[in-house]
């Protein structure tokens, strides 16, 4: 099988600073892939890399069997890929159901005109998206609070709409940063259902940055690690949990 | 000693912290654990009057603070080391030390301090005029600590210092921390790295979403199966 | 309330720019205004209430309170405003609500043209072109000229183009005018522009414009070794022409209304003499000004015999020979004031006068 | 051009540079530390001319007695503005504070206007100052030399307190993070006070060479000199204090020097500064020295 | 409107129609019985509604920080100007220096040189927006402010265009109080309609976050560009009306100090907040009016002071200071009228209709 994500040799640089070194990430269809590594280590910097946030230094980013290496964030949106923040960023001001509608307005394609003069065409399509949205919302439990503001809302739970949002844009792959932060035990084995529901009920590819081992370890078949931009290891789980390195820089002595 | 009661935060619609307590006795190392956006940060931001609390209160030595000036605090002996160490980065080592003695006017004591910072950081005297943003992370940490150092403080507080930290400075972190506890300083330490932290503690505390859920002496923690499930990461 | 026609005041608006950046004329020309009311508060048998309305030297402000006059207040007749742009605002207005406004120093053309109730009681720039490049010409022997112009003021813009026009016509010569330099309304620093002149060495320097502007021009000019002798229009009669113009402006020549050290009838005797007394200082031009729009209109009152609006209005168009303080002023049928000029110039820190000149 | 006229035109342009350079220092100082656009900055510029002039003409002082006052009193002013239309927006959305100063700059303007009236006022120009040099043909007047001399010495002085004092530490480490800085003991609204206070005096010494330059006030003198300073400091790089200096020079200099090659665009001057400024900015959108601040995701 | 109506009607619609009703009726009753001065001030009403509305789309609903608003209105107002005026007009305008011919015969009925004016304000937002808007926060807001005064000395001295200083007079009254209410209407509708719409939440979304909001899909560069194309070409539509009202246009009055008052106004509303612009532009407009008896002689009881001119624009800052200190959401916040919101607080079925035209 074609792998759907492939990073070729990608780095990124901060000034001095070498945040990403090579990284070569493979992604097969269908897979939940893991990247750990200490603060710091460039894990979130490899999401915005491939998200298109920030211009790799050097290296390719395919997606799809497209180069989607310095394309425009929106732009690799529209082709299927998705993520969250590790430090949230909802749409304040906006509505929690709003939160969601706005990561649909690219699917839409209307246009200025049909949208404002509310022409049937666009009346159809806005009753489709508010449908989907209410669905999306009903999945990861926000539907009591869909008229409230998206800052209001606690902290596990704006994880959840961050979650549902990105969900919004029908993605095929799935960037989640650190989705069980802020969430308790409870909340983070619940948290590993979810995931392996969505996969399965949207089709989705996903990789996961997550602290949590419990998690990590539970959903995710195969993992990178990372230490000072540097891949360290990869592996299933199993490997990783016995690899010296990543003993050393991450998981520490038990 | 220090006795906070009752302390209660809301930033905008988020409750942060819903009414916690805890006591910091003097002499002993504290610390707080507790996974993200639990509440640990606000509540040595709330100590030192960067987030305004929204009830309780925190007494140093009898006296309420709550409510004064972050500058009074400072110079009634409680410091904080900050999350993600914010130093300033177009200010020299030498600029940052001395900004961290910034209320103090005795000349002769605050170079004395500057010396006693440079003998537990050789590093940083190597490099004392360096701008500090140019450091490597584990290096701005060292500086983050040794900026706390000199003014001098009765209470030290940190953040995380073991954010971003090669596990080698962590465990180098740790030992600090033991040393300056050794020297009398009172340690109010907040970690996500909480088997390195209750192991240095005298008392542990394990924060959830803004509550303190239970309390202990750091090793006994260290055992407890509640703490090594969602801590530590150990099934 | 009640038509004022029917009540026992008549109510003369006055529409002038009280602050912005026109005030300091607005206010001077209120001044004689103020003055001619005290001296002369009734006529008819009835009281003369003066209604001041700030324009704010802003033309959305001017329109909004040229209708405050006529549709509020519902002003017998109107006095001004400084600064023809102004006054252009308010113009359609006091047209459309059929009262009679009479500028006081406002030169534009544009200003009575086409407007049935707009007169004045100054002269035109077209004349006050044509004049000061007959000045240039025949008395100060000049053949090059340079003008320095201010590009966002239609008056100096204007002015500037009826000056060289004539001095062309008068020369024979295409290339005349040397250069031609602008500069803003609020500029401070003319170096650049004035170095630009300076090589061209001409005989004179036609600089209509704003008189503080005006007089840091010739500052500066002084003080980059230019030479050349400065002319200028009606504006520059300013005590703060001198006062910010300092020894440099000594010797400039300028055209204006009125020439407040050879009184030249009784009516400029009594008004320099009132004036003095009650602002003790000297008096702008435009205060004469504004002092003999106030009686102009009274003028046209008592002949009409009526304080009606239409009425004045038609009374004003008859003004003929009215000896006003800065001369005899004859409505004509544009209902604009063929009036003679003034021209001054400065000495020992002082205005002093030079001649007069009346239009062909 | 004659070399003469070109040397005549550099003159004129280094001398009204400096005179930018001086007043956008005062501006950098403000913007670097709170990151506020003081709007109100240039009409603190002109009450400094308003009050030199008031000690001269109306209290009969000596100039030197009436400059130094005007220079405290402007400053007291300038702090007061802080407290009472600043301090209690520190937390607020940025909108919020430049409003705030927009509305602060046009209630002093109209009070100017109604306690100094809107005519314009002649600044009494002490005979020191008043005189002309000529060298090797090129004229230039005596504050001209003055200017670029204050703004040099002014300009060391400002890198000596900011670089080698203590206050200039705090200055600088309240700029790059306030709360850092408050947990260093740092009386942060002192410090802030005391930004204003060197801005404002800036700003009223800029006031006074200003109206000595160009010797006439007016209650809205402040506006466009303000603005072109503002201007200066951001081409240079705001928060910059060198940036400010140079982009003062670098905006006379285009604003005459362009003249002088084009005398045709002499309408267009007011249009220069602003094109100079998107120009940089599009370039550099950080102005010549301004340090670059990406946001970290 | 049509295709609001199509729906089954639901009480809300049928409120908001019942309001636009009782809209119409009211205007026509203003339209024939206030007179002028009040008219005139409910028609700069209007077109202050407009310019908050359209400002406040870039700034209050995208969060882009724009000064560059007077620069789009000049547009509009010169553009509308030029084109509605006949050939004679404009002729008898251009006395310095004649107008380009492809520019005199140009004549349109007001409609179309109206949206015309809209569309080359909008044509020139774009291209600024493009080049412009890679800028943030202070840096676009000083380089808007930087384009609309090169706008302005670009009008200044393209004098065979615009007529340059002397500015355009004459422009035909064409803003009546149906044109002015009549296209605040339909903006305000608009507006709503587009922040209700995906668009909306779309440019709602860049102001709150743009880094999610381009990782949603949303191009961002090309929503702030449309934002600020559609914001020039309302501020375009709005400086047509308003040279129409005021009949007299000239470079001057479009200085970057009116974009601060569009500021104000916006800021005293409520950043985001349609009702907010609605309301504070009427409030405004109407109180800078009102307050006008401060520059005039003040009768305190016990004492009467002279006329103090400027007192009226010094109560006004300090009012807004006031306002921004104490109140810095603003009167509305980002909230909006509803109907909901009038019976949650039991005062629905006396409601006025004024404030109806709040948000429907
Ligand atoms: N915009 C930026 N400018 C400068 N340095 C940056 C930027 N973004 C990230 N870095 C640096 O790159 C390095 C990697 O950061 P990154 O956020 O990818 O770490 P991470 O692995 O996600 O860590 P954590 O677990 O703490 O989230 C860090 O040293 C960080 O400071
Ligand atoms: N300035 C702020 N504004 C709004 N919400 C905030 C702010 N700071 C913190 N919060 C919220 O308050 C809660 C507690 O945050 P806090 O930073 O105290 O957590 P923490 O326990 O220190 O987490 P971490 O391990 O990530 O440092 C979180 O929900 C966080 O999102
Ligand atoms: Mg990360
Ligand atoms: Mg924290």
């Amino acid at each position: 099988m074609s792998s759907l994500l492939q990073t070729i040799e990608v780095n990124k640089q901060f000034g001095g600073l070498s945040a990403v070194t090579a990284l070569n990430m493979d992604v097969q269809p269908g897979e939940i892939v893991g990247l750990i590594g200490p603060n710091g280590a460039g894990k979130t910097t490899s999401f915005n890399l491939i998200t298109g946030v920030y211009k790799p230094t050097s290296g390719k980013v395919m997606f799809d069997g497209k180069d989607i290496t310095g394309m425009k964030p929106h732009a690799i949106t529209h082709l299927g890929v998705a993520r969250t923040f590790q430090n949230i960023r909802l749409f304040k001001e906006m509505s929690v159901l709003e939160n969601v509608l706005v990561a649909q307005h690219m699917r839409m394609g209307t246009n200025l005109l049909e949208a404002t003069l509310r022409l049937p065409s666009y009346m159809k399509k806005e009753r489709h998206v508010h449908e989907r949205a209410r669905a999306l919302l009903d999945e990861v439990g926000l539907s009591a609070h869909e008229g409230n503001k998206a800052t209001s809302l606690p902290y596990g739970k704006q994880r959840r709409l961050e979650i549902a949002r990105a969900l919004a844009t029908e993605p095929k792959l799935l960037f989640l940063d650190e989705p069980a932060a802020g969430m308790n035990p409870q909340e983070s084995v619940e948290l590993m259902d979810f995931i392996l529901k969505i996969r399965d009920q949207f089709k989705l590819t996903i990789v996961l940055i997550e602290h949590h081992m419990q998690v990590v370890m539970g959903v995710c078949k195969r993992m990178y690690v990372l230490d000072y931009g540097v891949t360290i290891a990869h592996g299933t789980p199993e490997e990783i949990q016995k690899n010296p390195k990543v003993i050393e820089a991450y998981l520490g002595v038990e | 000693m220090l006795s906070i009661k009752n302390l209660s935060v809301h930033y905008g619609g988020i409750h942060a912290l819903r009414g916690i307590s805890l006591d910091v006795p003097a002499g002993k190392i504290v610390t707080l654990v507790g996974a993200n956006g639990a509440g640990k940060s606000t509540t040595l931001n709330s100590i030192m009057g960067l987030v305004k609390a929204g009830g309780g209160s925190v007494c140093w030595n009898g006296e309420e603070i709550l409510g004064s000036p972050t500058k009074a605090i400072v110079e009634s002996g409680i410091v904080l080391v900050p999350e993600g160490r914010r130093i300033f980065p177009n200010l020299t080592v030498d600029e940052n030390l001395s900004l961290g003695a910034y209320a103090r006017t005795n000349k002769d004591e605050v170079e004395a301090d500057r010396e006693r910072v440079f003998g537990l950081f050789p590093r940083l005297k190597e490099r004392h005029k360096q701008k500090a943003g140019t450091f490597s992370g584990g290096e701005q940490q060292m500086l983050a600590v040794g900026r706390a150092l000199m003014s001098k403080p009765k209470v030290l507080m940190m953040d995380e210092p073991s954010l971003g930290l090669a596990p080698l400075f962590v465990g180098m972190i740790f030992d600090i921390i033991r040393q300056i506890n050794a020297a009398g300083v009172t340690v109010l330490l907040v970690e996500q790295n909480a088997k390195a932290a209750l192991e240095v503690a005298d008392t542990g505390y394990v924060m959830e979403t803004g509550t303190i859920i239970f309390s202990g002496n750091g090793k006994d923690l260290l055992v407890d199966d509640r703490v090594r499930k969602a801590y530590l990461g150990e099934a | 309330s009640k038509p004022a026609t029917d009540s026992d005041v008549i109510k003369i608006g006055v529409f002038e720019p009280l602050t912005g950046a026109n005030g300091a004329g607005g206010a001077d020309e209120y001044d004689g205004i103020k003055l001619a009311n005290k001296l002369f508060p009734e006529i008819l048998g009835k009281k003369v209430q003066l209604v001041a309305v700030d324009n704010k030297s802003d033309k959305v402000e001017a329109a909004n309170a040229a209708t405050v006059l006529a549709q509020k207040e519902k002003v017998n007749a109107v006095i001004g405003s400084w600064g023809s742009s102004l006054s252009m605002s308010g113009g359609p207005i006091f047209a459309e609500a059929k009262i009679p406004a009479v500028a006081v120093s406002a030169t534009n053309p544009a200003v009575t043209k086409g407007n049935e109730y707009y007169f004045r009681v100054c002269f035109l720039d077209p004349f006050q072109g044509v004049v000061g490049a007959t000045y240039a010409f025949n008395t100060l022997k000049a053949k090059k000229v340079a003008i320095i112009r201010e590009v966002s003021n239609d008056y100096s813009v204007g002015l500037a183009k009826f000056f060289a026009d004539e001095f062309v016509k008068l020369t024979g010569d295409q290339g005349a005018i040397v250069a031609t330099s602008d500069y803003n309304t609020g500029d401070q620093d003319f170096s650049a522009q004035l170095t630009n002149i300076k090589k061209f060495e001409p005989d004179a320097i036609f600089a209509p414009g704003n008189y503080t502007e005006s007089a840091l021009i010739i500052k500066q000019a002084r003080a980059l070794g230019i030479n050349a002798q400065f002319i200028g229009g009606d504006t520059w009669d300013m005590a703060a022409f001198l006062e910010v113009g300092g020894p440099a402006v000594e010797g400039a020549v300028f055209s204006t209304f009125f020439a407040n050290d050879v009184p030249i009838n009784k009516t400029s005797e009594s008004f320099l003499k009132s004036f003095r007394d009650e602002y003790k200082k000297e008096p702008s031009a435009v205060s004469a000004l504004g002092y003999d729009a106030y009686l102009v209109i009274l003028d046209a009152i008592k002949r009409a015999n009526s304080a009606e609006p239409q009425k004045i209005r038609d009374a004003l168009t008859q003004t003929k020979d009215f000896e006003g303080s800065a001369g005899a002023i004859t409505i004509n049928a544009e209902r604009n004031a063929d009036k003679a000029a003034v021209f001054k110039t400065v000495k020992d820190g002082k205005f002093a006068f030079l001649t007069t000149v009346k239009p062909q | 051009m004659d070399l003469q006229t070109f040397l005549q035109q550099f003159v004129n342009a280094l001398s009204l540079g400096s005179l930018y350079a001086l007043i956008a220092i005062g501006y950098t100082m403000v913007y670097g530390i709170l990151r506020l656009i003081n709007f109100a900055h240039g009409d603190v510029f002109m009450i400094g001319g308003y009050l030199a002039f008031y000690g001269v003409s109306t209290f009969l002082m000596p100039w030197w007695l009436a400059v130094c006052l005007a220079i405290v009193v402007t400053t007291v002013f300038g702090v007061g503005l802080e407290r009472v239309a600043y301090r209690p927006l520190r937390d607020s959305p940025r909108i919020s504070i430049m409003i705030s100063a927009i509305g602060a700059s046009f209630l002093i303007e109209n009070l100017a206007i109604v306690l100094f009236d809107a005519r314009p006022k002649a600044f009494p120009v002490s005979n020191l100052f008043a005189g002309n040099h000529v060298i090797g043909g090129v004229h230039i007047a005596a504050v001209s030399l003055i200017i670029p001399v204050v703004t040099a010495v002014l300009l060391a002085v400002l890198l000596w307190i900011v670089h080698r004092t203590k206050t200039g530490m705090a200055m600088r480490a309240v700029s790059t993070d306030i709360d850092a800085a408050r947990l260093m003991a740092i009386d942060v609204n002192r410090i802030v006070s005391i930004t204003f206070a060197i801005g404002s005096a800036l700003a009223a010494i800029g006031g006074i060479l200003w109206a000595l330059k160009y010797p006439r006030l007016e209650p809205l003198m402040g506006i466009m000199p303000g603005l072109k300073c503002f201007i200066a400091a951001v081409v240079g790089g705001i928060g910059s204090i060198a940036g400010a200096v140079l982009g003062g020079l670098l905006l006379g200099l285009i604003e005459l020097m362009t003249i002088a090659v084009l005398p045709e665009l002499t309408g267009y001057k007011d249009a220069f500064a602003f094109v100079l400024l998107i120009m940089v900015l599009l370039v550099k959108p950080t102005g010549l020295l301004g340090k670059n601040q990406g946001e970290k995701v | 409107m049509n295709t609001l109506q199509k729906k089954p009607m639901s009480r809300d619609a049928m409120l908001t129609l019942g309001a636009a009703v009782i809209g119409l009726v009211l205007l026509f009753v203003f339209d024939s019985t206030f007179d002028r001065f009040t008219m005139q001030i409910f028609k700069l009403c209007a077109i202050n509604i407009i310019l908050a509305l359209s400002l406040n789309l870039i700034n209050g609903f995208t969060g882009l920080f724009s000064l560059g608003h007077a620069g789009f209105m000049a547009v509009g107002a010169y553009t509308c100007a030029l084109l509605a005026m006949t050939p004679d007009q404009k002729a008898t305008n251009f006395v310095l220096q004649p107008i380009a011919p492809w520019l005199l015969d140009l004549h349109l009925p007001f409609l179309p040189a109206l949206l015309v004016s809209g569309l080359i304000a909008g044509f020139i937002g774009w291209f600024l927006g493009v080049v412009a808007l890679r800028l943030r926060d202070d840096y676009l807001a000083i380089a808007t402010l930087g384009f609309s005064e090169i706008i302005r000395v670009v009008l200044t001295n393209t004098q065979s265009i615009t007529n340059g200083s002397l500015g355009l007079k004459g422009i035909p009254r064409y803003t009546t109080m149906w044109w002015a209410w009549g296209s605040a209407v339909v903006i305000t509708l608009f507006l709503v309609l587009l922040i209700k719409s995906s668009y909306g939440r779309a440019f709602k979304s860049i102001r709150d976050n743009e880094i999610a909001a381009e990782s949603m899909g949303v191009d961002v560069f090309g929503m702030k560009v449309l934002s600020f194309t559609i914001s020039s070409f309302l501020a375009g539509i709005a400086g047509g009306l308003l040279a129409h009202y005021l009949t007299t246009i000239d470079p001057k009055q479009f200085i970057f100090l009116k974009t601060f008052d569009i500021l104000l106004i916006v800021v005293l509303g409520g950043v985001g907040s349609i009702t907010g612009s609605i309301v504070a532009a009427i409030v405004v407009t109407i109180s800078m009016e009102a307050l006008r008896f401060l520059d005039g002689p003040l009768n305190l009881g016990f004492m009467v002071t002279n006329g103090v001119p400027g007192l009226r624009m010094v109560f006004f800052s300090a009012l807004l200071m006031v306002v921004v200190i104490f109140r810095q959401q603003g009167l509305m916040g980002t909230s909006e009228f509803s109907w909901d919101s009038l019976s949650r607080i039991g005062l629905l079925p006396k409601r006025g209709p004024k404030s109806g035209k709040g948000g429907e």
